[in-house]
């Protein structure tokens, strides 16, 4: 663990490699990336055993002083860090792989390499940061690496904007974060995780200012997470190669909201107002990402939505205090979600288009890709005995005993429409006779493949390492040797909890199969049911055009209005002075008659002026 | 007054005056017995000779007591001595540029005059810097005025020369008679003509009614003298008359005859109305009470001088608003009347004769090459002559105050004054606020002479005597300003102006 | 013998002087200008010339000081007439309000 | 061997290439731009020598000099009272500074290959350009500084105007008299101190003032505060004393552009600090609130208008502005995170704002244009300038791992001890830097490309040089800033005592 500082830095150095010698191992980049991946796989698979064994390991250096202050930089490895690096590298490493046939033929396809490193360098810098101040810097990072790969396809307009948006919305977040922790500073007098939790044990921070702070930091988490209102960044973000959707925005830099809420977990459950704006966010996030991926006709798109909903379910866990609920579904989520990406990839990949209206009945021409699929979507849906269906199970519980019961509700309906959309478009692929051409349809090579299999293997049996059946080791690990978080392990949530997620995850399944499936439902029952209803799903309920509207509507407005003052006020001032000793100047000159008596005249006018002063004052001015 | 009692005068100190003197007259012969045809730069040599003459007698005389001759109207001082160093080294320059102007407009034939009126100028000015009587002030004063009357005139056959004389005589005329009947008055107070006697008589001096007319004499006093100094409100005339006159004139105007005008303010206004109490012995001294209108007048100076330059097409004319503006700065000094008052004033007029002396030797250049004096005429200089552009430009640079210049220590001294005591923060922000307006001036000839193109490509061929005065001027404005206490220290430890002044 | 208070002399010489300077700034005739100055001059002459009969300290300095003031104004004079000689002879005229070929 | 000459052969040593120069006849092209370029290194050196020095534990002190120059005479009384002598000395902020200075002077150099015609000239003023900075950063007592800080005026007049694009002259023009002004108004705080005091050595100054019974009262104090406030934000700029610094920034040769934007501005910062806070530390606590508003104004102020300009120097004009402001804002916090924070910023700036600079000077070599729109897709054309562009971008709206990121972090940390809401409102500004800096870098190198890039090379040979050191000094101060705190450390702790902060 002393070494566990190498884990990130093996993907750094894959990315320094391949930018300046990427262009000379041009396809062959891809081994680089991958070997130093895997390397730090099988660093973290250590770490994570050995911190089975042993205490958190924490080390760290002064990085930076001001005046008293010593700011230092270090890394930490406590059981959430060490699970975190080990979901990271792993999917990393898979998205490292499957993208050597993903992106086979392009021709930046060093570059993408470099990114992905670059990418996966700070997201496991991130995850074993021992302070605020350091997961802020690795927390900025990450998002360029996002930024730079959403903008992959720069020379498309799609991408650029997608890019752009990614980065000042997530920004927009990040300075709620940069504030909450500066303020947070100035109470704890440190940036130290250990520190900041005593402070607040101790009570030295007054309770307003530890909601203040503690919402101000979930304001990063929104930001990051796509949790509403900052979500519109997420699903356009899927301008990206499909790989980087399965890597950043599925699994890992999106779950780092979630993270850094955990990982300050203590802090948050200090302050029961904190806890409140999580779960109300997150639950409403997660029913309103929920009914947008109803109508979605983009694959990807779908995707999208399904992971914001999803990540709201986890906020929605961690603000009802359940912290390993939360933790848990982190991590089945990342293997399920990553994993319906990559099938996805690998559909796009076969048929070359997203939309889904123009796919359909691959079942039998991807033999693959298919199945996987389909154990990522039951999964998700929460369908009994897979990974999904106890994390969110355990999610569940948590909202219900955290005596929330209109969020409760809320899950429980965003369950349903989960399992709708996600069989909704399982259907649409896979099912019925293709529409659009599907000439040459192949499965994709095995490089693509063998990623799918590992994570829909994990999916399928992620759940079991925290069951109301076999044991709840995570949750016992998790909270293992930490009073804080002790009270917000696992849930043991009533049978009736369980019976009622299946039972609604299956019919949403069901209503799915008989609208797309046997088709005995028509399709526009549902969007018959209110054509406006339809539209506005449709279109995101508008979220996007209010956004232009007002806030970009108003910065443009108050620019150009500064721009009015630049160019006219301060402009003008200096404009007016020069004018006006310009113009002394030219009068001084015009009285220059040339005149010799006028001369002589304003000699004598000078004269009399100051003896006149001089008669007026009676001789004295003071 | 007998044979004895002249006899007795220590008439040495008067040597450099007999210098002048006597080349003048001697000129004068020689230019009358010379063949017609012959060239008469050698007279202009000869005046230049006698001018580093009477420098070397002057120095010499340094450092001594006050003597005070001719039943003290010629008394030899600090102040004269120090004064007069300024006033021979710039008529020496000026000469040099005498002798290379090219004659013409009629006045070919007078050229020999036009080397001894400079010399007597130059008396008339010595005289008035180590004169201690209003008469002699007076004399001195007119035999500079008139003398210069002719020398702007001397090209007679070109109208704006003649033009600019007249001009020149008419305001001379009424500024002298202003004068005149101020000093009158004083003398009617008084009943005595001696700077000193009168100072004596004044500082007793009680009755409101007197000082009140004291006050009145002051202002005509001042306002008649600001005419030498082409200061406002007497300023108007300067700018014609430059234009007007022959290039080594205007130099002379601008630099010998500005320096004598404060040598002759400086006399007046200290001597007599620094003692002239107002209420009674110990009171404060008019000067102090008048302080306000010379920083009126100093003011208005500043302003007029840098604002008006702006608007100037003509080299000669725009250089004549500077010199107004420089005056405005020297009186800022005298405003201050700062204990190191005379250390600014005297070392700014050094500057100023160097950096304005070389400036105009420029300008003698380049105006007779096109045969106007557009400030257009700069354009490319650089290209046509890199030498030449160049000392323009560190001259200009001096003009403007910038540091690594003589001008910039100048200005420095006068602010200490200025701020030192009672400061006068307003006069010094004007004084600061025109100077950044006189960069747009100084700066709009650079950029005639180093981004605009030149007309034509042909050079220029300078001759040796205005090299003399290029290469002194600049030496002077880069070394004083680089190692001011050159000129500092030797003032400081030779001449104890502030000691003998008033013995 | 009855005395004229110095008073009236000094009056005298200022309304002569205030001519003197109205004549200089307003006639054209440039002859006359340089007369009105010679005016203002021996106004001035007047003054000194009463002070030092009935100044606060009569003394002959001031009759001296007038002399020297009569000749210096005499030279003046001289100057300027042959200058408005040499002007008349390239501008054929006397009229100093057509002397404004420098201005701006 | 003498230290003490140190200093002395630093701050005159490209008086030498001057010198060189001047022999030279002046078509040779080729070995004037070396000449050019070699004359930079001595400084370059010696200033590198001079840290290297400092780390090797031993002191600044050792460097100072100081020689009897100028006494003004006449005042009646003794030396050393209105004696000025010639005094350069270095402190850890100094110290970096002139590192800076020189750096960024020999990178400029490189970038002269631009430079069209007379390249002697330009040399040799470019030359005198870098002693002016030099002194202007170790001058000792205010009126050494206040001659170095004018030599650097006349020679920048002179790189604007005749070198400069196309409104060059009008450029030159506002430069120089806004800079006149504010020097003038610089000059008058200095002689009144001098006038009054009878010194300007800083130190001792800082002494005399320090003590209540000195000649110069609290208001005199407050007022001679506001006029350095005025001087000094000329230079820097704060609004609403900007509008000349955008032409310059628009009009200049690249080489002048990187030196101007890169340090002459940051003299204004440094008089602010180091006089302002430096002599009259309460007068400042007293301003300090202003001095926060100005600064959270000219932040938002430069980064709003930045948003929507067309031209990609004006964009940086801006921003520099708005940069600025993040100066302002750590001074204001009084404390030693902002104090810090802002001499970071001043220092990270002087380096990223040269780096984006002398990129956009190759983007307008090679496309003559700076405007985004004609610019569009440029990564297509010239992906590696494109990249260093980003990055670039990246460190100035202030990415963590480069240096933009710790100086904004440290001055707003320091803010929101003291004036939270202020700060709060100046976070603003972070989020608009990014919008307006993707929105710009964005539009020129990502999306449809607009024109044909064929013909178009990318960075090359000797352009990479100035590129990558800058970006490697850049990520240096951003992954490890203790190479700029360590030595600030003293000079904070001479500053702060005096805000008893």
């Amino acid at each position: 663990m002393e070494n566990a500082w190498l884990i990130p830095l093996f993907p750094l150095i894959s990315f320094l490699i391949l930018l300046l010698f990427g262009k000379r191992l041009k396809e062959a980049s891809a081994y680089v990336g991958i070997l130093l991946t895997l390397a730090s796989l099988i660093y973290s698979i250590l770490v994570l055993f050995e911190r089975f064994s042993e205490p958190t390991y924490v080390t760290k250096f002064d990085w930076l002083t001001i005046g008293d202050f010593h700011l230092t930089a270090g890394f930490e490895v406590n059981q959430l860090n060490a699970l975190m690096l080990f979901i990271v590298s792993l999917v990393s490493f898979l998205v490292h792989t499957y993208s050597k046939g993903y992106m086979h033929g392009d021709e930046r396809f060093h570059v993408f390499y470099a990114y992905l490193g670059l990418f996966t360098f700070a997201m496991l810098g991130l995850v074993i940061s021992p302070n605020l101040l350091q997961t802020y810097i690795f927390w900025e990072l990450v998002g360029v690496g996002s930024f730079l790969l959403i903008g992959f396809y720069f020379y498309k307009e799609e991408a650029k904007a997608a890019a752009k948006k990614a980065f000042i919305m997530t920004r927009i977040g990040d300075v709620g974060l940069f504030i909450g922790m500066a303020l947070l500073f100035w109470q704890t007098k440190s940036f130290e995780y250990s520190d900041i939790f005593a402070a607040v044990d101790a009570g030295q921070v007054s309770g307003t200012m530890i909601t203040l702070t503690a919402i101000l930091i979930f304001i990063g988490a929104v930001g990051k997470s796509g949790q509403f209102p900052l979500h519109t960044w997420l699903p356009d973000a899927m301008e990206g190669p499909t790989p980087v959707s399965a890597l950043i925005h599925a699994a890992t830099m999106v779950a780092a909201g979630v993270y850094l809420v955990a990982s300050l977990f203590p802090l948050f459950s200090a302050s029961h107002t904190a806890l409140m704006t999580v779960a109300v966010i997150g639950g409403f996030t997660a029913i309103f990402a929920a009914s947008i991926g109803l109508v979605q006709t983009d694959i990807k798109r779908v995707l999208a939505y399904s992971t914001v909903s999803q990540l709201g379910y986890m906020m929605l866990a961690l603000g009802s205090a359940g912290y390993v609920a939360g933790v848990f579904h982190l991590m089945t989520h990342a293997f399920f979600k990553a994993l319906l990406f990559l099938a996805a990839g690998s559909v796009i990949h076969a048929v070359h288009t997203q939309d889904i209206e123009e796919m359909g009945g691959l079942w039998k021409k991807l033999k693959l890709t298919g199945p996987l699929f389909l154990i990522g979507t039951l999964a998700i849906s929460g369908v009994p005995l897979l990974s999904g269906f106890f994390s969110k199970d355990e999610i569940l519980a948590a909202a219900w005993e955290g005596g929330h019961p209109v969020l409760f509700v809320l899950a429980l309906v965003a369950a349903f429409f989960t399992a709708f959309y996600m069989f909704r478009l399982f259907f649409m692929v896979f099912t019925g006779e293709a529409r659009g051409n599907q000439k040459h349809v192949h499965e994709s090579p095995s490089v693509m493949t063998f990623p799918m299999i590992i994570l829909g293997v994990l999916a399928v049996v992620a759940g079991y390492v925290n069951t109301p059946w076999f044991g709840t080791f995570l949750g016992d690990w998790l909270v293992d040797g930490n009073e804080a978080l002790a009270a917000h392990g696992h849930h043991e949530g009533p049978v009736w909890i369980m019976i009622l997620a299946t039972v609604v995850s299956l019919l949403g399944i069901y209503l799915a199969w008989l609208i797309y499936g046997k088709r005995s439902v028509s399709r526009n029952w549902l969007s018959g049911s209110g054509d406006m209803l339809h539209t506005v799903l449709l279109n995101k309920y508008y979220v996007d055009e209010f956004y232009q509207l007002t806030i970009v509507a108003i910065t443009k407005g108050i620019s150009y209005f500064l721009r009015f003052i630049d160019t006219f006020l301060v402009e003008g001032i200096v404009k007016g002075i020069t004018g006006f000793v310009q113009g002394l100047g030219a009068t001084g000159s015009k009285m220059q008659s040339g005149q010799v008596q006028t001369y002589g005249a304003v000699a004598f006018i000078g004269l009399a002026l100051l003896a006149v002063i001089y008669a007026l004052t009676g001789g004295y001015l003071r | 007054m007998s044979f004895e009692t002249l006899s007795q005068f220590n008439w040495s100190v008067m040597t450099p005056e007999f210098i002048i003197l006597g080349v003048a007259a001697l000129l004068t012969i020689m230019d009358l017995f010379m063949p017609k045809g012959q060239d008469r730069r050698i007279l202009g040599w000869i005046g230049i000779a006698a001018i580093a003459a009477a420098m070397v007698s002057v120095a010499s005389l340094a450092g001594g007591a006050v003597v005070s001759i001719l039943d003290d109207t010629f008394r030899l001082d600090s102040f004269a001595i120090a004064f007069k160093l300024l006033l021979l080294g710039g008529a020496g320059l000026v000469m040099f540029l005498a002798v290379s102007y090219e004659a013409k407009d009629g006045m070919e034939e007078y050229r020999g005059e036009f080397y001894y009126l400079f010399l007597t100028a130059l008396l008339g000015a010595m005289f008035m810097a180590s004169s201690g009587d209003l008469i002699t002030l007076f004399i001195g004063l007119e035999l500079l005025s008139v003398s210069s009357y002719i020398l702007a005139g001397i090209r007679k056959h070109n109208l704006k020369s003649n033009e600019s004389a007249m001009k020149y005589v008419i305001n001379g005329g009424i500024s002298t008679a202003i004068t005149l009947f101020g000093m009158s008055y004083v003398y009617g107070l008084t009943g005595s003509t001696n700077l000193l006697a009168i100072a004596q008589s004044l500082s007793g001096l009680t009755d409101g009614q007197h000082v009140y007319l004291l006050g009145l004499s002051f202002l005509m006093i001042f306002v008649g003298l600001a005419f030498k100094l082409a200061a406002a409100p007497f300023h108007m005339w300067a700018p014609d008359v430059y234009q007007g006159a022959p290039t080594p004139v205007t130099a002379f105007l601008s630099v010998v005859s500005k320096t004598a005008g404060f040598v002759i303010v400086i006399r007046i206004l200290l001597t007599v109305f620094g003692a002239a109490t107002t209420k009674g012995p110990g009171s404060m001294p008019i000067l102090l009470d008048m302080q306000d209108y010379i920083a009126f007048i100093a003011g208005a100076t500043m302003i007029i001088g840098n604002v008006v330059a702006l608007k100037q097409s003509n080299i000669k004319r725009m250089f004549a608003y500077s010199s107004i503006a420089h005056a405005g700065y020297i009186l800022v000094a005298l405003t201050s009347l700062s204990s190191n008052m005379f250390y600014s004033i005297w070392f700014y007029l050094l500057a100023y004769l160097f950096m304005n002396l070389g400036a105009f030797a420029v300008i003698q250049i380049v105006t007779e090459k096109n045969g106007s004096a557009k400030i257009a005429d700069f354009a490319g200089l650089y290209r046509r002559s890199p030498g030449l552009a160049v000392v323009m430009g560190i001259l200009l640079i001096s003009l403007a105050g910038f540091p690594g210049t003589a001008g910039f220590i100048g200005k420095l001294n006068i602010f200490i004054g200025a701020f030192a005591g009672t400061p006068h923060y307003v006069l010094a922000s004007i004084m600061i606020a025109t100077t950044v307006v006189s960069y747009f001036y100084y700066f709009g000839v650079m950029t005639q002479i180093f981004f605009r193109p030149a007309a034509n490509e042909d050079r220029f061929k300078i001759p040796a005597s205005i090299l003399v005065v290029l290469i002194v001027a600049v030496v002077g404005s880069v070394l004083f300003g680089v190692m001011p206490n050159i000129a500092l220290d030797f003032m400081n430890n030779n001449l104890d102006i502030l000691a003998d002044f008033f013995s | 013998m009855s005395s004229v208070p110095a008073s009236a002399f000094l009056a005298l010489a200022l309304i002569l002087f205030c001519i003197g300077l109205y004549g200089a700034l307003t006639k054209r005739n440039t002859v006359i200008v340089l007369i009105s100055i010679e005016l203002m001059l021996n106004a001035v002459n007047i003054n000194l010339v009463t002070f030092s009969k009935y100044g606060m300290a009569p003394s002959i300095t001031g009759q001296i000081f007038a002399l020297f003031a009569i000749s210096v104004a005499a030279a003046e004079a001289a100057v300027g007439l042959a200058i408005l000689i040499a002007l008349y002879r390239t501008k054929k005229t006397v009229n100093i309000d057509e002397m404004d070929t420098m201005k701006n | 061997m003498n230290l003490h000459a140190i200093l002395s052969i630093l701050v005159f040593s490209p008086l030498l290439g001057i010198a060189v120069l001047a022999l030279m006849p002046k078509d040779q092209e080729k070995s004037i731009k070396l000449v050019g370029f070699l004359a930079t290194l001595p400084a370059l050196l010696i200033s590198l020598a001079a840290y290297a020095h400092y780390l090797a534990g031993k002191h600044l002190s050792d460097f100072s000099v100081s020689v009897e120059w100028i006494h003004f005479r006449g005042m009646n009384v003794e030396a050393p009272y209105f004696a000025v002598n010639y005094e350069l000395a270095l402190s850890g902020f100094q110290l970096l500074l002139v590192v800076l200075t020189a750096v960024v002077a020999t990178l400029a150099s490189i970038a002269a290959r631009y430079v069209k015609k007379e390249w002697k000239g330009f040399f040799m003023l470019f030359l005198l350009l870098e002693v002016g900075m030099l002194g202007v950063f170790t001058a000792e007592n205010l009126i050494l500084f206040f001659i170095f800080f004018e030599v650097t005026l006349i020679p920048t007049f002179f790189l604007i105007g005749k070198w400069g694009y196309f409104e060059r002259e009008k450029a030159a023009y506002s430069f120089l008299i806004y800079n006149g002004l504010g020097s003038a108004v610089l000059l008058i705080v200095i002689m009144i101190l001098f006038a009054k005091t009878g010194t300007t050595n800083i130190n001792i100054l800082k002494d005399i003032l320090a003590d209540p019974s000195a000649p110069v009262s609290g208001d005199l104090k407050l007022g001679l505060l506001i006029a350095l406030l005025v001087a000094f934000g000329v230079k820097l700029p704060i609004f609403p004393l900007h509008s000349w610094m955008l032409r310059v920034h628009v009009q200049a040769p690249v080489p002048t552009v990187m030196i101007h934007s890169g340090i002459l501005l940051k003299i204004g910062a440094y008089g602010l600090i180091r006089f302002g806070m430096g002599l009259f530390p309460e007068q400042f606590d007293t301003l300090s609130t202003l001095i926060a508003v100005l600064g959270v104004i000219n932040l938002l102020y430069g980064a709003f208008l930045a948003f929507i300009q067309t031209d990609f120097k004006m964009v940086l004009a801006y921003s520099s502005i708005s940069h600025m402001g993040i100066v302002l804002i750590g001074l204001a916090a009084m404390n030693e995170a902002g104090v810090q924070g802002a001499i970071f910023q001043v220092i990270s700036h002087g380096l990223i704002s040269a780096l984006l600079f002398f990129i956009v000077g190759v983007l307008y070599e090679r496309t003559d244009t700076s405007l985004i729109g004609n610019l569009g897709g440029m990564a297509k054309g010239m992906p590696v300038a494109a990249g260093f562009l980003l990055a670039g971008a990246m460190a100035s709206l202030g990415l963590p791992g480069m240096s933009g990121f710790v100086s904004e972090f440290m001055a707003f940390l320091g803010l929101f001890k003291e004036m939270p809401w202020l700060a709060a409102v100046g976070t603003i500004g972070i989020i608009m830097t990014a919008a307006y800096l993707l929105r710009a870098v964005l539009g020129m190198t990502f999306g449809k490309s607009h024109r044909e890039f064929t013909g178009v090379v990318d960075l090359k040979g000797v352009e990479f040089v100035p590129v990558v050191v800058l970006m490697l000094l850049i990520v240096l101060i951003g992954v490890y800033p203790s190479v700029l705190s360590s030595p600030l450390q003293a000079t904070l702790e001479t500053i702060m005592p005096g805000l008893g902060g």
